[in-house]
C-alpha cells in the first residue's frame, strides 16, 4: 500500500477541505448562520477567475486580490440587506434565505458563464517532488494559504479588538450591545470576510477543479462537516479537522471504492455531532 | 368564503388554463417536436451541446423549407437533470402542448422514465441521447434509439490495446447506468482478449479528488486507464495525473471527447484518448454542412454530444419524410428496417428491442488543442502517439 | 437615613420614559409607563415576577423595540437610537442572567466593557486600573477565565465591565439573582458606595425590601404599569406596598392592590 | 367547525380532478401530492415539535428503494407502498434515538449527512441496489391507482395534522419546540415524544417514495435522495406556515403552481425567480402565509391556540424575563 502517497494525497485534500471551511466557519461558527449559498460564492470565485485569467488575459495574481473583494462586497450587501431582517429569527429562515439566494447565484452564473465547465490551464498545472512523491503544485498554494489563512483569522479573533468583538457577538449579542459594540456592522463586516474567504478559496480551486456554475453544492456539505468535526468557530480545529477528513477520505476510497470514502466523511461528521458535538479538536467558540 | 364560491371557480379555471395551456399560439401550422433536457443540473453541460445542435437541425431544415412542406417548431423544457421532471414533462409534451413528434431527453436516467411515458401514449420517442442498453432492453416498442451504443464506445480499445501488445487496464466510472453497461462490456471483451482488468471502480456523480485512484494506478500499473466519465472529471483527471505526475501508458475517456475539454485541460489534455462517436471532420453523409453551420453558430467544433442530437433528428425527419406522414406507428414501422446514413455514420437498430447497432466508435487524441482521429484506420486523420510522453518530456 | 438630593428643576432628567409601551413578538408588556431618573439618584424598580421591570429596563438600554412611547436621555430623544449608542450617552447597563462571557479571561471581558475607548492600549490599560481600585477582587483574576468564577465574582466583573467607559449612569438587572446572601450585601453596598460617588444608578431589584433601603427613590411595577412611586423610605413605609409586594404576597392581592391603585 | 369543511373541500377537489383533468393534470397532481405528503410529514416533526432538519429525503429514498426492490420480486405496488412506510418506521424509530439528542442546526445538519450516507449507500450496495444504474420496473398502464393511493395519503396527512393540533401531544410538542427544558421540568416525556413525532414523520415519505417510483417505473440514486425534493419541501412548509394544520398545503400548492407556470414561460429564468420568491416571502411573511392570511383578518382559515402559536413563532434569542 502506498501510504506515503495516500497520506500526503489525503493532508493536500485537506488543505482544499479547509479552504471551503474557512469562510463558513466565520459565517457558521461564528455568526451561527447556516450559509447554504457559501458553496456557490466559491463557485463564482472560480468562475470570476477563469474569466480574468483566460478572459481578459490577466495575471493570476490579479484575481487572487480582486475576487475576494468582490466576493466579500456581495456578502457586505448581501448581510446588510437580507440576513440583517432575518437575524433573529429561527435558524431556519436565514437557511431559507441563503437557499434562496443560492438558486439566484446559480440561475445569474448559468445566464454569464453558460453550463461548461472551465479551466484554467497553465496556472499552478505542474507538480513538485519532495522525498520521491509528487505533489500537486496547486493543491500546495492552497494547503500554504488554507493554513495561514486559518492561522491568521484566529489570530485576528483573539488578538485583535475586532476580533473580540466578532466573538462577542457571536457568544452574548446583547453583551456586545451593552459594550457599545453595533451588532449589525460586526455581522456586516464578518459577513464580508467569510464571503472573501470564500471568495479567496475559489480562486484558488480554480487551477484544481472543472469550474461549472453548479460546482457549489458539491463543495457545501464537505465544508459543513470539516468545521463540525474540528468544533465551530475552532480554526485550528477546522484545520485539523479538514486534514483528518482529506486523510480518511483518500485511506477510505482507497480501501472501500470512492463511494464508500466518501460516505466517511460523513460517518465521522455524524459520528462527532454525537459522541463530541464541541468538536474532536479544542473548544469552539460557541459551544 | 361561500358566496364568492362562482368567482372562485372562475378563478380556479382560468388559472387551470394559464397553467396547463399550451404556451403558444400556432403559427403556419407548424410540425411541433417536443423536447425535454437539462438546462440546470448535473448534467447541463452535456445536455446543452445536444440541444444547441438540435436548435441547428431545426434552423437548417426550416430553411430548406421545412418538413413535409410545414416550419418546423421546438418545444423545450428544462427538466433540471431530473428523471421525475422528464416523465412529466413528456406527459405534457404529449398531452397538453400535443406536439407532434418527440425527441428523448439527455442522459440515460431520463431517458429510462420519459420512455415509459412514450411508451404508455404510444408515441414514438427518438433515444437519441441515452446511451444505456437497459433503456431499450426494456422491450418498449416506441423507443427507437439513434444515439450510439454502448458497444460502440469501447470497440476500438481492444485493437488498439493489441497493437501495442498492452495487456491490463483499470475502469474508474462515474457511477451511472451507462458506465456500468460500459464496464460489463469492457469485461466482456476483455475476457475474449485475454485482457487483464486490474481494477474496477465507480466513483459518485460531484467527485472532485482522486488522489486515491491515482495511488492504486501508480501502484498497480495498469497500461490502459479507461474512464466513462463527463467532461469535468476528464479534465480534473489529467490535471491531478498531471499534477502528481502520474501517467499511464494510454488514458482514454469519453470525457475527452469534448469541446470542454480541449479548452479546460489545455496543455494538460495533450494526447489524452477521447472514445468519441463523432468527429466534426469524418466524411460522414452531411458532416461537412453540419460541422460548418455549427461552428458559424456556436463558435466551437461540436463534439459527439451535439452529433448525437442532430443524427437524431435527421433520422426522425427523413423517416416522416419516406412515409410523409407523422402517424406514430406508420414511422415506427418504417423504422424497423430503415438504414440510413447520418453525420454519426450508419444507422440501423435492432427490429425488436430499438437498440441501435449501427453507429460504429472511434477513437480520437487530443494534439495541438484538437482531435484528431486515430482508429477505425478509415477515418485515421493522424497516427497516434503511445505510450503518452511522460509530463517531463512535454515542452 | 439617606440626604435626600432634590433633582434640580431646571436639568432634564439623565434618562426618561414616556407613555412607554413594549413587549416581545406581539405581546405586550410594558402598557404605558412613565419614569423619570433624575441625575445622582439610586432609583429602584420593584413588581412582582412579571411585572415587567425588567423588560421597561431592556428598553431604555435599547434592547428592546419601543412600540410606543419616547426615551429621553437628558432631554434627547432617543427612542430609535440603536442600544450600542447608549454607552455614548453615558449609560451603561448591566444585564441579569449569563453576564460575562465565560471563555474569555477577567482582563478580556473587562476590554470588551472597554471597547468604546478605541484601540488606543493605555487608554483601556488606565480604565482598568481605576476599576482594580474599585472592585480588588478583580485585581488578582485578570488572567482566570470569567467562567471560573462564582457567581457573585461574575457579578462584580459585570458591574466594573459596564463602568469602563465612566458612564454617567448605570442601569443594573437584578444585580443579586441566584446570590448569596453574603454576595448580596457586598453587591449593595457597592452600588451605595457608586452611587455615593455620583454615579445615577438604576436598578431592578426582586429584594424590594433591601434595595428601597439604599433607594432615593423607587418605582413598584405590576402588570405593566407603575403602581406606586415615591422616595425609598416612603414606599418601604407604605402599608399596601408592604402588605402586598414586600412580603410574599398571594396574586388575589396583587389584583386588589391593582383595583385600588 | 371550519377546518374540517376545508378538509372535505380538498378531499372532494381531489376526487373530481381525474374526472376532468388530462394526464399531464394528473402528472402534475401526483408530483403535488408527493410533496403535499412530505410537506406534512416535515411539518410534524420540523413545524411542532421544532426539529426542524434536512434529512427527509433520508425515508423518501428508502421507500423508493424498499418499494422499488419488493416490486421486482413481483410484490404489488399498493403492498410495496404499504411496506416502505413501514420501513420508513422501522428505520426512523432507532434513527431517532440516536439523531435526536442533536439540537438545532447541529440535528439539521446532522440529518442532511444521514441523507448523504443512504445515498451513498444505495450507491455503494450495487449486489443490491444496482448503483448507479438504477432499478427499472415494468410501467403502470395508468396513473390513476397512485394519483388515488396519494391522494388518501394527503388527506390522511391532513387529517392527523388536524387532529393532532387539536391534542394533547400536538400541545406537548408546541411546548417542546418552545422550550424543552422546561417542558421536561413539566413532566412532559420529551425524548418519547421527539421520537414518536420524527418516527411518524418517516411513515408517509416512505410509502410515497415508493409509490414515486411506481409512477417513475425507475428509480435511481439521485432521485430517490435528492437535494431538492428536500429543500422544495421545506421551503413549501416554511412558505405556508411552520407547525401549522393548512401551512403546508398552501405552501405546496402555491410553490407547485408557481413552479410550473415559471418553468413553462421562463425555463431560463425559473430557478432565479423561485429563488426571489422565497427570498421575498422570508423577508415579507416570515411566519408563511397561513399565519400572514389569518393575521390580516382573513377568518377563513381556522388557526385553534392562536395565542400560543404566537408565543411560539418568536424570535429565538427574545424569551422574556418577565
Amino acid at each position: 500500500m502506498p501510504v506515503w502517497e495516500l497520506l500526503v494525497g489525503g493532508i493536500l485534500l485537506g488543505g482544499l477541505y479547509a479552504l471551503m471551511a474557512c469562510g463558513l466557519n466565520l459565517i457558521f461558527g461564528v455568526m451561527g448562520v447556516i450559509n447554504f449559498a457559501h458553496g456557490d460564492f466559491l463557485a463564482v470565485a472560480a468562475l470570476i477567475t477563469v474569466s480574468l485569467v483566460v478572459g481578459l488575459g490577466l495575471p493570476f495574481i490579479v484575481a487572487v486580490v480582486v475576487v475576494p473583494l468582490l466576493l466579500a462586497a456581495f456578502g457586505y450587501v448581501f448581510q446588510a440587506v437580507i440576513l440583517r431582517r432575518i437575524a433573529n429569527g429561527p435558524v431556519i429562515m436565514s437557511v431559507l434565505a441563503t437557499f434562496a439566494v443560492s438558486t439566484i447565484i446559480v440561475n445569474g452564473a448559468i445566464l454569464v458563464w453558460g453550463g461548461s465547465y472551465r479551466g484554467l490551464p497553465g496556472v499552478l498545472g505542474g507538480s513538485v517532488e519532495l522525498f520521491g512523491l509528487h505533489l500537486s503544485e496547486s493543491r500546495l498554494v492552497a494547503f500554504v494559504v488554507a493554513m495561514t489563512g486559518s492561522l491568521g483569522v484566529w489570530w485576528f479573533l483573539r488578538r485583535t479588538r475586532f476580533g473580540r468583538a466578532i466573538r462577542s457577538v457571536a457568544q452574548a449579542p446583547e453583551l456586545a450591545t451593552i459594550s457599545g459594540i453595533s451588532i449589525d456592522r460586526v455581522r456586516n463586516v464578518t459577513f464580508a470576510l467569510g464571503a472573501g474567504m470564500a471568495g479567496l478559496g475559489g480562486v484558488l480551486m480554480a487551477p484544481t477543479f472543472a469550474a461549472d456554475p453548479q460546482l457549489g453544492s458539491r463543495f457545501l456539505i464537505k465544508a459543513f462537516a470539516v468545521i463540525i468535526v474540528g468544533g465551530m468557530g475552532s480554526y485550528p480545529g477546522a484545520m485539523a479537522g479538514a486534514l483528518l477528513l482529506g486523510v480518511l477520505e483518500v485511506f477510505g476510497s482507497y480501501w472501500f471504492g470512492p463511494t464508500i470514502g466518501s460516505a466517511l466523511l460523513f460517518l465521522v461528521m455524524l459520528a462527532t455531532l454525537l459522541v463530541r458535538p464541541q468538536g474532536l479538536f479544542g473548544i469552539g467558540l460557541r459551544t | 368564503m361561500f358566496q364568492s364560491l362562482p368567482r372562485t371557480l372562475a378563478a380556479l379555471g382560468l388559472l387551470t388554463a394559464v397553467l396547463f395551456g399550451a404556451p403558444t399560439a400556432r403559427a403556419a401550422d407548424p410540425i411541433k417536436i417536443g423536447i425535454a433536457l437539462s438546462m440546470t443540473g448535473n448534467l447541463a453541460d452535456s445536455a446543452g451541446h445536444y440541444r444547441k445542435a438540435i436548435e441547428l437541425w431545426r434552423d437548417m431544415i426550416n430553411q430548406k423549407g421545412g418538413l413535409l412542406g410545414r416550419p418546423v417548431e421546438l418545444v423545450l423544457y428544462d427538466e433540471r437533470s431530473d428523471p421525475a421532471t422528464a416523465a412529466r414533462l413528456y406527459e405534457r409534451l404529449i398531452t397538453v402542448d400535443k406536439v407532434d413528434l418527440l425527441i428523448a431527453p439527455w442522459g440515460s436516467a431520463s431517458t429510462a422514465t420519459s420512455s415509459a411515458v412514450a411508451e404508455k401514449h404510444k408515441r414514438l420517442l427518438i433515444n437519441a441521447g441515452g446511451a444505456s442498453e437497459k433503456v431499450q432492453e426494456r422491450g418498449f416498442r416506441y423507443t427507437v434509439q439513434t444515439a450510439a451504443p454502448i458497444s460502440a464506445y469501447v470497440e476500438g480499445i481492444a485493437p488498439l490495446m493489441a497493437k501495442y501488445k498492452y495487456d491490463s487496464m483499470v475502469m474508474v466510472s462515474r457511477d451511472f447506468n451507462a458506465a456500468r453497461d460500459m464496464s460489463a462490456a469492457l469485461e466482456k471483451i476483455a475476457k475474449e482478449k485475454n485482457i487483464k482488468i486490474l481494477n474496477s471502480e465507480y466513483f459518485p456523480a460531484g467527485s472532485t479528488d482522486f488522489s486515491s485512484n491515482i495511488a492504486k494506478g501508480r501502484q498497480l500499473g495498469p497500461d490502459v486507464w479507461v474512464s466513462l466519465a463527463y467532461p469535468n472529471e476528464a479534465i480534473e483527471l489529467v490535471r491531478q495525473f498531471r499534477a502528481t505526475n502520474y501517467l499511464p501508458k494510454v488514458f482514454i475517456s469519453n470525457g475527452v471527447s469534448q469541446e470542454d475539454f480541449l479548452k479546460a485541460a489545455g496543455k494538460d489534455g495533450e494526447y489524452a484518448i477521447g472514445m468519441s462517436l463523432y468527429e466534426p471532420v469524418m466524411k460522414t453523409k452531411g458532416n461537412a454542412e453540419f460541422a460548418k453551420a455549427f461552428v458559424a453558430k456556436y463558435g466551437y467544433e461540436p463534439g459527439y454530444f451535439a452529433g448525437f442530437g442532430y443524427a437524431g433528428a435527421t433520422v426522425l425527419a427523413e423517416v416522416v419524410t419516406k412515409t410523409g406522414s407523422l402517424d406514430q406507428d406508420k414511422l415506427r414501422a418504417e423504422l424497423d428496417t430503415y438504414e440510413t446514413d447520418t453525420v454519426l455514420g450508419h444507422h440501423k437498430i435492432e427490429p425488436k428491442t430499438g437498440l441501435q447497432v449501427g453507429v460504429k466508435g472511434l477513437l480520437i487524441q487530443v494534439r495541438n488543442g484538437k482531435r484528431e482521429i486515430i482508429w477505425p484506420t478509415e477515418f485515421k486523420t493522424i497516427d497516434e502517439v503511445l505510450p503518452l510522453p511522460a509530463w517531463e518530456q512535454r515542452s | 437615613m439617606q440626604p435626600d438630593i432634590p433633582a434640580a428643576p431646571s436639568a432634564p432628567p439623565v434618562l426618561e420614559l414616556q407613555q412607554l409601551r413594549t413587549g416581545y413578538g406581539d405581546v405586550p408588556v410594558v402598557q404605558g409607563v412613565d419614569m423619570r431618573f433624575a441625575a445622582g439618584r439610586m432609583t429602584a424598580i420593584i413588581g412582582s415576577n412579571g411585572a415587567g421591570k425588567s423588560t421597561v429596563i431592556k428598553a431604555a438600554a435599547g434592547l428592546l423595540k419601543v412600540w410606543s412611547g419616547r426615551v429621553l436621555a437628558a432631554g434627547a430623544d432617543i427612542t430609535r437610537e440603536p442600544g450600542h449608542r447608549r454607552l455614548a450617552r453615558g449609560i451603561a447597563y448591566v444585564p441579569q442572567g449569563r453576564i460575562v462571557l465565560p471563555e474569555m479571561t477577567v482582563r478580556e471581558n473587562l476590554e470588551l466593557g472597554g471597547y468604546p475607548l478605541g484601540s488606543d492600549r493605555r487608554r483601556v490599560k488606565a480604565a482598568i486600573e481605576r476599576l482594580v481600585v474599585l472592585f480588588p477582587v478583580l485585581g488578582d483574576r485578570m488572567a482566570q477565565l470569567a467562567g471560573n468564577m462564582s457567581g457573585g465574582e461574575q457579578q462584580m466583573l459585570a458591574i466594573a465591565r459596564a463602568l469602563m467607559t465612566d458612564p454617567a449612569t448605570v442601569i443594573l438587572d437584578e444585580p443579586s439573582l441566584g446570590l448569596s446572601p453574603k454576595f448580596v450585601d457586598i453587591v449593595f453596598t457597592k452600588l451605595q458606595e457608586l452611587s455615593a460617588a455620583g454615579l445615577t444608578v438604576i436598578v431592578v431589584e426582586q429584594k424590594a425590601s433591601k434595595i428601597l433601603e439604599i433607594a432615593q427613590h423607587g418605582y413598584v411595577m405590576h402588570t405593566g404599569r407603575v403602581l406606586f412611586e415615591g422616595s425609598g423610605a416612603d414606599l418601604l413605609a407604605d402599608e399596601q406596598v408592604k402588605r402586598v409586594f414586600l412580603g410574599e404576597m398571594p396574586d388575589a392581592l396583587a389584583a386588589s392592590a391593582t383595583a385600588e391603585g | 367547525m371550519k377546518a374540517p369543511l376545508l378538509i372535505a373541500l380538498f378531499a372532494l377537489l381531489l376526487a373530481v380532478v381525474p374526472l376532468f383533468g388530462g394526464d399531464y393534470v394528473l402528472a402534475f397532481c401526483v408530483q403535488l401530492l408527493v410533496f403535499v405528503s412530505l410537506a406534512y410529514s416535515w411539518n410534524l416533526i420540523g413545524g411542532y415539535a421544532g426539529y426542524t432538519h434536512f434529512g427527509q429525503v433520508t425515508f423518501f429514498g428508502l421507500g423508493a428503494y424498499v418499494g422499488a426492490l419488493l416490486m421486482q420480486s413481483g410484490v404489488h405496488w399498493l403492498l410495496a407502498a404499504a411496506a416502505a412506510a413501514l420501513s420508513g418506521l422501522l428505520v426512523a424509530l432507532p434513527l431517532g434515538g440516536v439523531m435526536l439528542r442533536l439540537r438545532g442546526p447541529f440535528f439539521a445538519i446532522g440529518m442532511y449527512g444521514m441523507a448523504r450516507v443512504f445515498d451513498s449507500l444505495a450507491l455503494g450496495l450495487d449486489d443490491i441496489t444496482q448503483g448507479g444504474t438504477g432499478l427499472y420496473l415494468t410501467p403502470l398502464g395508468n396513473l390513476y391507482g397512485i394519483y388515488a393511493a396519494l391522494a388518501v395519503i394527503a388527506v390522511v396527512m391532513l387529517i392527523a395534522t388536524y387532529r393532532l393540533d387539536n391534542s394533547r401531544f400536538g400541545l406537548q410538542l408546541l411546548a417542546i419546540r418552545e422550550d424543552e427544558q422546561a417542558a421536561e421540568a413539566m413532566g412532559i416525556r420529551t425524548a418519547r415524544l421527539k421520537i414518536a413525532a420524527f418516527a411518524a414523520s418517516a411513515i408517509a415519505p416512505g410509502a410515497v417514495g415508493s409509490l414515486y417510483a411506481t409512477y417513475l417505473s425507475y428509480i435511481d440514486p439521485s432521485t430517490a435522495f435528492g437535494s431538492m425534493t428536500e429543500l422544495t419541501t421545506i421551503a413549501m412548509v416554511l412558505l405556508g406556515g411552520l407547525g401549522t394544520v393548512f401551512g403546508p398545503l398552501i405552501g405546496a400548492v402555491l410553490m407547485s403552481v408557481v413552479n410550473e407556470f415559471l418553468w413553462s414561460r421562463f425555463p431560463e429564468l425559473y430557478l432565479g425567480l423561485v429563488g426571489c420568491i422565497i427570498l421575498a416571502a422570508v423577508l415579507f411573511m416570515p411566519r408563511g402565509i397561513a399565519s400572514f392570511v389569518v393575521k390580516r383578518g382573513w377568518r377563513g382559515l381556522p388557526v385553534p391556540r392562536e395565542h400560543l402559536r404566537r408565543i411560539a413563532l418568536r424570535a429565538r434569542g427574545a424569551v422574556p424575563h418577565v
